[in-house]
């Protein structure tokens, strides 16, 4: 249940967006930046020391002086003044693209992504239609039409760019639609107008402040370069019109450029910044604490436990073991808690716990393949007397797969869905075994074979999404034991077959047991399982082992409270609920 | 495959003549008075009137637009009014000064944001934040600033590059590369700034993906991994950002191809299209549409190769 | 007397008649989706499945992965459209009627779905979406969100709930949200598709004894989806087997779990393991011998 | 089998790359001495003489002769023709020509030639149609001699035969096809193969040619849309030679060490009145109105901030080299905004006025518009900019008369009539056909007075219409012929663009 391991563990991550927004820097940087502009244009007339368009030719390109802060433009008007004035336009004409993209967008992508059928294919190709149009073309063909002011532009502009959340909404939406949430909705009775309103904005509301930064950006970059070509806002002094004025004259006075193109460029930057850190607060997708660099070389850095004369003898052998996830505040997570554990040869070992336990941590720490931000703390993992805590990736690299091979759980996504079973089976053969292709071919029909798929030759060609799951399974199956491993670290390998299918699964596990000696890591949650191919069993709770001992024994005659627990919650011996009787008398 | 290919091509086709409609309709709207432009202020009336009679301006829309679409389908896609070049033929000579631009942007634009997206995708931290920072400043410099930048420090100062002018590789292949070079790099700026960030995060996201560790665990090197495997996944997403992308260059290119003097699509938009010379902006206008279906066909095709899961529907 | 019906204080009085005639049911329902690819053939999901479900009533719905199971219920809450046959609720036909009388069956019919995680929106409040279903069927903002408070309350989860998201919550607890959502505006009939699948076995065992509870307290009916026979079997009064769109078995529960006609009903039944090593060998034994020729 | 190499989309885009192989020529070699490249923003209309405009007389002077030859100070020398004389009614212009021309097909070049190619210029319908207005026609007087009609004298005619209406084109092309194909008898033919209309005209140098060959073996004409990207060209030596004309540019190119430069006086700024009648805005009608708009004006700051000091004040539409040209009508009208407001007040309007005029972003940029308008506001004139497309502006202001005055650039050829007859007689620039008697009586007096004794009248109307205050010229602006230091370059009187003919290879 690796879901929900994942769950539990950024559980403690649990604060409100506005928080996760103060506490990146980015954010916080950008948005002062972006506020600071903001205030400072919008407060323009108050704050301006000149009126933007009064003009004294005569000191045209007059350098900085009391009164002037940024000197006098070629027109001998100030500088400063015009710098707050014109970011009013440039803003407001930002402001008006985006909103008018955001209009013509976000209600026909909610409308297309939820409802489809006709409304869908007509919106999307118009949309199309849309981005394909040439946008310089279509700006100056609509300026001619309708004027040469910057809002005409803004507007055009707007729809031009009214795809990219018409798309953007309707992917959201449309991957939505399938969501359980939205169908629970309908089956209370909420109209499509309110579901709309009240889930799905709620939804796409994160994509979209996003988006809507980045195309504020793009619009005011997109009107600087209109001035550029001389199609801009008339006489309005908008930042872009103020830059193309300057460039005109760089070589009488190079520093008018400056004041534009740096107020063009902060907020700029301060929008796609702040989209990015958007991105990250209302997307939950901050990195974690540690980053994969320095985890890695945390993990690999330190000196390696060392491996004693009985970690030899096992075939797995763990001691000690603690796994933890660094927290930003500097403290740590452990979600594996001083573990011992042994597997030997042609031994099943069933690892039971129920979610958060820790037991696929555990797994993953026998394949030194923690997920990022996850290292081991304490202890010490041998497979076949070889130290995994600590090991270069080369070593890791050559014990995965010869030594230690790893079956997951959810066989699709396991699966690279853009190659073939042949692909995936051959690859390691080749790679790690150095057999020819031809070779590798035969070996892998064997392998599906010895798996007992029967039609192996079609499997092989066959891409993961043309097979089912057991199948698939299978295939994982075959693949992890290719390259003739010792230990097999089984993660939950049949939590999402059906049971016919899981007993043949089970079935094939043991007989690899059987015929290659392989020792057995199995994790589950299923006590039906470990009864049905384990050796021995052990119990773990919040990190710990609670329990250790033969499968029989402790299925039997648990000793710990909590595997008693876990028995009595267990279902087969549950009495069948009586029949069906009216119940009139129940009068409450 | 192939009748998903000629399926989408027939949509694009339909694409293409919707939008020859819209664009003629658009583009006549301001009623330019091609004569008076023509002639001068010095000309009489009545040669104003005549002259844009025997462009047959004084004929109804429709009509100009069923001679255009008559004409066109046989690839005549008439005069310009103003210089009277052959549409099509100043559409052959620039067409490859465009494409060459936007090919080479295109180019530079997938290696550059595969490796700067891989690299920060792959190792986080520093590098990350680096990458990040780039596209940050990639996206807020406006881009004409970026290219006058350009021209002047390596082609006017250093002199490494020419600064205007375009040579056909069929002339000189050096040639071409080092017309080409400064305006490519120009362009592809704020392309990288975009994809690279798409690509970071698709590997991010694949990198997390559970057949990514499963195939580790098969003791596969990293590197391999990254390359067949995160790399092929990821590419899907950023494909699509950097068709948009390609799109959005034909806008760039306008910028560019002044800048650098190029003979290219993007440098006759402006002019033509403030003039009003109908037949030739129709010939960009229908150009810059077919690129676009080209380019959105080739990637739905791709992306169908990359994932076949795709293919199905 | 059926207490909804008095709850809401219809008909002309308690009719002894009415408590056995069927709540829910449905007569050779068929459903097809769209295959895969344009000239694919419609795939047949349902293939004239006749269930019914009584007041007060669990009826268990079994069946591996592609049985049907699940498509059976979306046909009864209306999220898949039926292709043929007949889906009465209460004397009323409710297949393919409109949205408009489809959304006042909301009053009725309620659902509980298999995953926690993605049947709760994941940024809607806890609160809200408690009082959705209230919101939904015209209940005032303010008395929805009065009452939501008590619903807590009946599934025991703290009342503080009320101001936090789903993600704060383990999948247990998320799953009493969604039955505490199911049971707001008193159903008489919950479809339950796979509610204690996704949890662990000691929540999941919690679980069942709250939906049970609320059976027993409130008198409404389930149709209880589940691919695993021991949940089933401890839940429903009469459980059907469905096997490719097909109810191949029918019948009491204790009955069918202890001694089942079909052979594929016998199959899932052996194959399932149980905690016991030496049971769960003989079990197995008894599996290969009975179904080893068939094996592929 | 299935597996593939790992795709990037940068195969993809490798593919579209090199799909990119056939090309189009582009200009040629840059430092090659034998090739002359120049640059320049004016793309002609057609490679046919009947859209022929002086501005871009380089291309047609290649592949085309012209009748007269003007020489860069002005004067008119023999091409085609090798003689002129007039009658005395001044309405015959009798030619002789050469008779050692042909064309590439064998044509000889003949007075039916001419007769050919004259007679048909006013009915093509060119933009410089208007300059053969009142030819009656060309009689053949014998084979190489033919005589020009005119219903009236054109004072210009020498001019305008030196100009667009004087390239001769092979008669048997005439109308055919002669917009991308040029037939004429000139020092180079066009390279189809390696020209793109629109971006680059090559010319070759004709093995065989009736005059002194020309120094280069090939011209290439190269159009930019941007004087910032034409300039870097000269710099890095791509284009030998070039016209420069914004201010800023003109700085950069002055600043440059490797660059020649060679400053010329040519076009003028300013304000034509057209509403001289008060059509429009009745207070113009007023003499002292527009007296006291030319007094508001700033002109020596505009000079000095708009385009950098490059140019002179002037105060009248004459250039320099005309007859006309009067040295202290150039400071008729002081900065005076007191006098200005007295006028004003003369004249009935002490509160001003109100004024909208038509705004071309190219011609009047922002800081002018700026300062223009605060000028007249400091007299009470209030003064609104209406912003004009391109496409549209001409349409607005010639077909449409919409506006009572507007800012131009204006030509000053050496010729006087031809400023008489653009900026004075009804028509063009005078499209609401202001005159008076004084007008009147000079410019005929002009028309028809001996060549050595016009002079006088011409500078008579131009001390009038000076005090008539029928235009607000600002300066006469100057500009940089640039050249990469390989080429000399002769600048042509009256003309931005240099003949041909005034390139020669430096050193």
């Amino acid at each position: 249940m690796s879901a929900i391991d994942t769950a539990s563990r950024n559980a403690p991550a649990r604060r409100g967006a506005v928080r996760r927004f103060a506490a990146s820097p980015r954010a916080v940087v950008s948005a002062l930046v972006l506020g600071t502009i903001v205030v400072l244009v919008a407060l323009a007339p108050v704050i301006a020391p000149h009126d933007p368009n009064t003009a004294d030719l005569g000191r045209a390109f007059d350098p900085p002086e009391a009164g002037h802060p940024l000197g006098l433009d070629p027109a001998g008007r100030d500088v400063w003044s015009r710098l707050l004035h014109g970011g009013r336009f440039t803003l407001a004409g930002a402001a008006v693209a985006v909103a008018v993209a955001l209009a013509a967008g976000v209600p026909a992508g909610l409308a297309a992504g939820y409802r489809g059928g006709w409304f869908d294919t007509l919106a999307d190709w118009w949309f199309n239609l849309t981005m394909a149009l040439p946008a310089m073309v279509v700006l100056l063909a609509s300026r001619a039409v309708l004027g040469p002011t910057v809002w005409t532009l803004m507007v055009i502009l707007g729809l031009l760019v009214a795809p990219s959340f018409f798309r953007l909404v309707r992917s959201t939406v449309a991957a939505m639609r399938g969501e359980l949430y939205v169908d629970a909705a309908r089956v209370f009775g909420l109209s499509d107008t309110r579901i709309m309103g009240r889930h799905v904005l709620v939804v796409v509301r994160a994509p979209i402040i996003i988006q809507t930064a980045l195309v504020a950006g793009m619009a005011i970059g997109l009107q600087a370069g209109l001035e550029f070509l001389g199609i801009g806002s008339g006489d309005l002094p908008t930042w872009g019109a103020m830059l193309n004025e300057a460039f005109t004259n760089v070589h009488r006075d190079p520093l008018l450029m400056l004041w534009p193109g740096l107020a063009l460029g902060l907020t700029s930057a301060a929008l796609v910044l702040l989209a990015s850190a958007l991105r990250d607060v209302l997307e939950d997708r901050g990195a974690p604490a540690a980053t994969g660099r320095r985890a890695r070389s945390r993990a690999t850095g330190g000196p390696a436990p060392s491996v004693s004369a009985e970690d030899r003898t096992a075939l797995l052998s763990v001691r000690g073991l603690t796994i933890a996830y660094p927290h930003d505040d500097g403290s740590a997570k452990q979600v594996v808690n001083g573990i011992d554990l042994e597997v030997r040869r042609g031994e099943i070992l069933g690892l039971v716990g129920e979610s958060g336990s820790g037991k696929t941590q555990t797994a993953f720490s026998v394949l030194g393949l923690l997920p990022e931000g996850g290292r081991v703390e304490k202890g010490s993992v041998t497979v076949d007397g070889q130290q995994i805590v600590g090991a270069g990736e080369r070593t890791l690299r050559r014990l995965r797969g010869s030594t230690v091979a790893y079956v997951p759980q959810e066989p699709m996504s396991n699966l690279d869905p853009a190659f073939t079973v042949g692909d995936h089976l051959t690859e390691p053969l080749r790679h790690k075994l150095g057999l020819s292709r031809a070779r590798a071919r035969e070996r892998a029909l064997e392998l599906l074979r010895q798996v007992e798929i029967s039609d192996a030759e079609r499997v092989l060609a066959s891409y993961p999404h043309q097979i089912s799951g057991g199948m698939a399974q299978r295939v994982l199956i075959a693949g992890a034991v290719s390259c003739d491993p010792d230990l097999l670290v089984a993660d939950e390998p049949t939590t999402a077959l059906d049971v016919t299918v899981q007993a043949e699964i089970l079935a094939l596990l043991r007989s690899l047991r059987t015929e290659r000696g392989m020792g057995v890591l199995l994790v589950t949650h299923d006590l039906g399982v470990v009864a049905d191919v384990c050796d021995r069993v052990a119990v773990l709770r919040e990190g710990r082992i609670v329990e250790h001992g033969s499968a029989e024994r402790v299925l039997t005659a648990p000793e710990a409270p909590y595997t008693r627990d876990l028995l009595d919650a267990v279902l087969d011996n549950t009495p069948a609920r009586g029949p069906w009787r009216p119940r009139e008398e129940e009068t409450r | 495959m192939l009748a998903f290919a000629l399926r989408r091509a027939g949509s694009g086709l339909t694409l293409v003549l919707v939008i020859s409609v819209l664009a003629h309709t658009l583009l006549a709207l301001p009623d330019p008075d091609v004569g008076r432009q023509l002639l001068g202020p010095a000309a009489p009336q009545e040669l104003v009137d005549e002259h844009n009679a025997a462009l047959g301006l004084d004929r109804p829309l429709a009509v100009r637009y069923a001679d255009w679409l008559a004409a066109a389908v046989r690839f005549d896609l008439g005069h310009s009014w103003f210089t009277n070049e052959s549409v099509t033929q100043s559409l052959a000579n620039r067409l490859p000064v465009t494409l060459s631009l936007m090919g080479g942007v295109t180019l530079v634009t997938a290696v550059v944001s595969f490796v700067l997206g891989v690299w920060a995708g792959v190792r986080r931290g520093a590098v990350d934040s680096a990458v990040q920072a780039v596209g940050v400043i990639g996206y807020a410099l406006p881009s004409f600033l970026i290219t006058l930048i350009m021209v002047i420090v390596f082609a006017v100062q250093l002199g490494w590059f020419p600064a205007v002018g375009y040579t056909p590789p069929g002339v000189s292949l050096t040639g071409w590369l080092s017309t080409i070079t400064l305006p490519v790099l120009a362009l592809s700026v704020p392309a990288v700034a975009g994809v690279s960030q798409q690509v970071r995060s698709s590997v991010i996201d694949v990198l997390g993906r559970d057949h990514v560790r499963t195939l580790r665990a098969r003791g596969l090197p990293f590197p391999r991994v990254v390359f067949r495997h995160v790399l092929r996944g990821a590419a899907t997403p950023a494909l699509t950002v950097l068709a948009m992308q390609f799109v959005g260059m034909l806008g760039g290119a306008v910028i560019v191809e002044q800048i650098f003097g190029l003979p290219g699509i993007g440098a006759m938009t402006v002019q033509y299209t403030t003039r009003g010379d109908i037949p030739v902006i129709m010939g960009v206008v229908m150009v810059s549409v077919l690129v676009v279906v080209v380019v959105n066909l080739l990637v739905d095709v791709l992306v169908a190769w990359l994932n076949p899961k795709a293919r199905l529907s | 007397m059926n207490t909804t019906g008095e709850q809401r204080g219809e008909g002309p009085g308690p009719d002894l008649g009415t408590a056995h005639r069927p709540l829910l049911e449905a007569d050779a329902l068929h459903v097809s989706f769209p295959g895969r690819g344009r000239r694919a053939p419609r795939k047949e999901v349902l293939r004239g499945i006749s269930l019914s479900v009584r007041p007060g009533e669990t009826v268990g719905l079994v069946g591996e992965s592609g049985s049907g199971k699940s498509t059976f219920g979306r046909a009864v809450l209306g999220l898949v459209p039926v292709a043929s046959g007949t889906v009465t609720f209460d004397g009323t036909r409710i297949d393919n009627v409109s949205r408009r009388a489809r959304r006042a069956l909301g009053r009725d019919i309620q659902v509980v779905f298999q995953d926690p995680y993605t049947s709760l929106n994941p940024s809607l409040l806890i609160g809200d979406t408690l009082a959705e279903p209230l919101i939904a069927q015209g209940v005032p903002k303010e008395r929805a969100r009065a009452g939501v408070g008590a619903l807590l309350d009946r599934v025991a989860l703290p009342r503080d709930a009320v101001h936090r998201l789903p993600r704060e919550f383990s999948g247990g607890q998320r799953q009493r949200v969604a039955i505490a959502r199911a049971l707001a505006i008193s159903p008489r009939l919950i479809v339950c598709d796979e509610p204690v699948s996704a949890l662990d076995l000691t929540t999941q065992r919690t679980v069942m004894d709250l939906l049970l509870e609320i059976q027993e307290r409130t008198g409404v009916a389930y149709l209880f989806v589940s691919h695993d026979l021991s949940v089933v079997r401890a839940l429903s009064h009469r459980v059907a087997v469905l096997e490719r769109g097909e109810i191949v078995e029918e019948g009491d529960a204790e009955r069918l779990t202890r001694d089942p006609d079909h052979p594929y009903t016998r199959r899932l039944l052996l194959s399932a393991p149980v905690a016991d090593p030496v049971r769960q060998q003989e079990r197995r034994r008894e599996r290969e011998r009975q179904f080893d020729a068939d094996t592929p | 089998m299935h597996t593939r190499a790992p795709a990037t989309p940068a195969t993809a885009a490798a593919g579209v790359a090199l799909l990119v192989l056939a090309g189009c020529a582009g200009p040629p070699g840059d430092d090659d001495p034998a090739t002359l490249t120049i640059g320049t923003m004016t793309v002609p209309q057609s490679l046919d003489p009947a859209d022929a405009m002086g501005s871009a007389a380089p291309y047609f002077q290649a592949v085309y002769d012209s009748l007269v030859r003007r020489e860069p100070d002005g004067t008119y020398a023999p091409m085609l023709a090798t003689e002129w004389s007039y009658d005395d009614t001044l309405t015959e212009l009798e030619l002789t020509l050469r008779e050692d021309v042909a064309f590439d097909d064998g044509t000889p070049f003949d007075a039916e030639a001419v007769k050919a190619n004259l007679e048909r210029f006013p009915e093509a319908g060119g933009g410089q149609a208007h300059t053969l207005e009142g030819l009656e026609g060309v009689e053949v007087a014998d084979e190489f001699r033919a005589v020009v009609h005119l219903s009236q004298p054109n004072r210009a005619l020498l001019y305008y035969l030196s100009d667009a209406a004087g390239f001769m084109a092979n008669p048997g092309s005439l109308g055919d096809g002669l917009a991308t194909a040029p037939d004429g008898t000139g020092p180079y033919e066009l390279d189809p193969g390696r020209t793109a209309i629109g971006t680059t005209w090559v010319f070759e140098r004709k093995d065989e040619y009736w005059g002194e060959p020309l120094p280069y073996e090939e011209v290439a004409i190269s159009a930019f849309d941007r004087e910032n990207a034409l300039v870097n060209g000269v710099r890095t030596g791509q284009i030998n030679a070039a016209v420069v004309q914004e201010a800023d540019q003109q700085s950069v190119v002055r600043s440059e060490p490797g660059l020649e430069s060679v400053p010329q006086d040519i076009d003028y700024q300013g304000l034509i009145l057209f509403d001289r009648d008060g059509h429009l805005v009745p207070e113009l009608a007023d003499r002292r109105v527009r007296q006291a708009v030319n007094h508001a004006l700033d002109r020596p700051t505009m000079l000095d901030k708009l385009v950098d000091g490059q140019g002179e004040l002037t105060d009248q539409v004459f250039g320099t080299e005309t007859a006309a040209y009067e040295p202290e009508l150039d400071s008729r009208y002081e900065h005076d905004p007191e006098r200005a407001r007295e006028l004003l007040a003369e004249a009935g309007h002490p509160d001003g006025f109100d004024l909208t005029l038509p705004r071309m972003p190219e011609i009047v940029g922002e800081p002018m518009a700026t300062s223009i308008s605060t000028d007249l506001a400091e007299v009470g004139i209030d003064l609104e900019w209406d912003e004009l497309d391109p496409a549209n502006a001409l349409r607005a202001v010639f077909t449409d008369q919409a506006y009572p005055a507007m800012v131009m650039n204006n030509a000053q050829p050496a010729e006087d009539w031809v400023t008489v007859a653009e900026l004075v007689l009804p028509g063009t620039f005078n499209f609401l056909g202001t005159t008076d008697d004084t007008v009147g009586e000079l410019v005929r007096e002009i028309q028809n007075a001996p060549a050595d004794e016009a002079a006088e009248p011409a500078r008579e109307l131009n001390r009038h219409l000076v005090e008539e205050a029928w235009f607000v010229p600002f300066y006469r602006l100057t500009y940089q012929h640039v050249s990469d230091g390989n080429v000399e370059i002769e600048p042509q009187s009256g003309a931005a663009a240099p003949s041909l003919y005034n390139y020669t290879p430096a050193g």
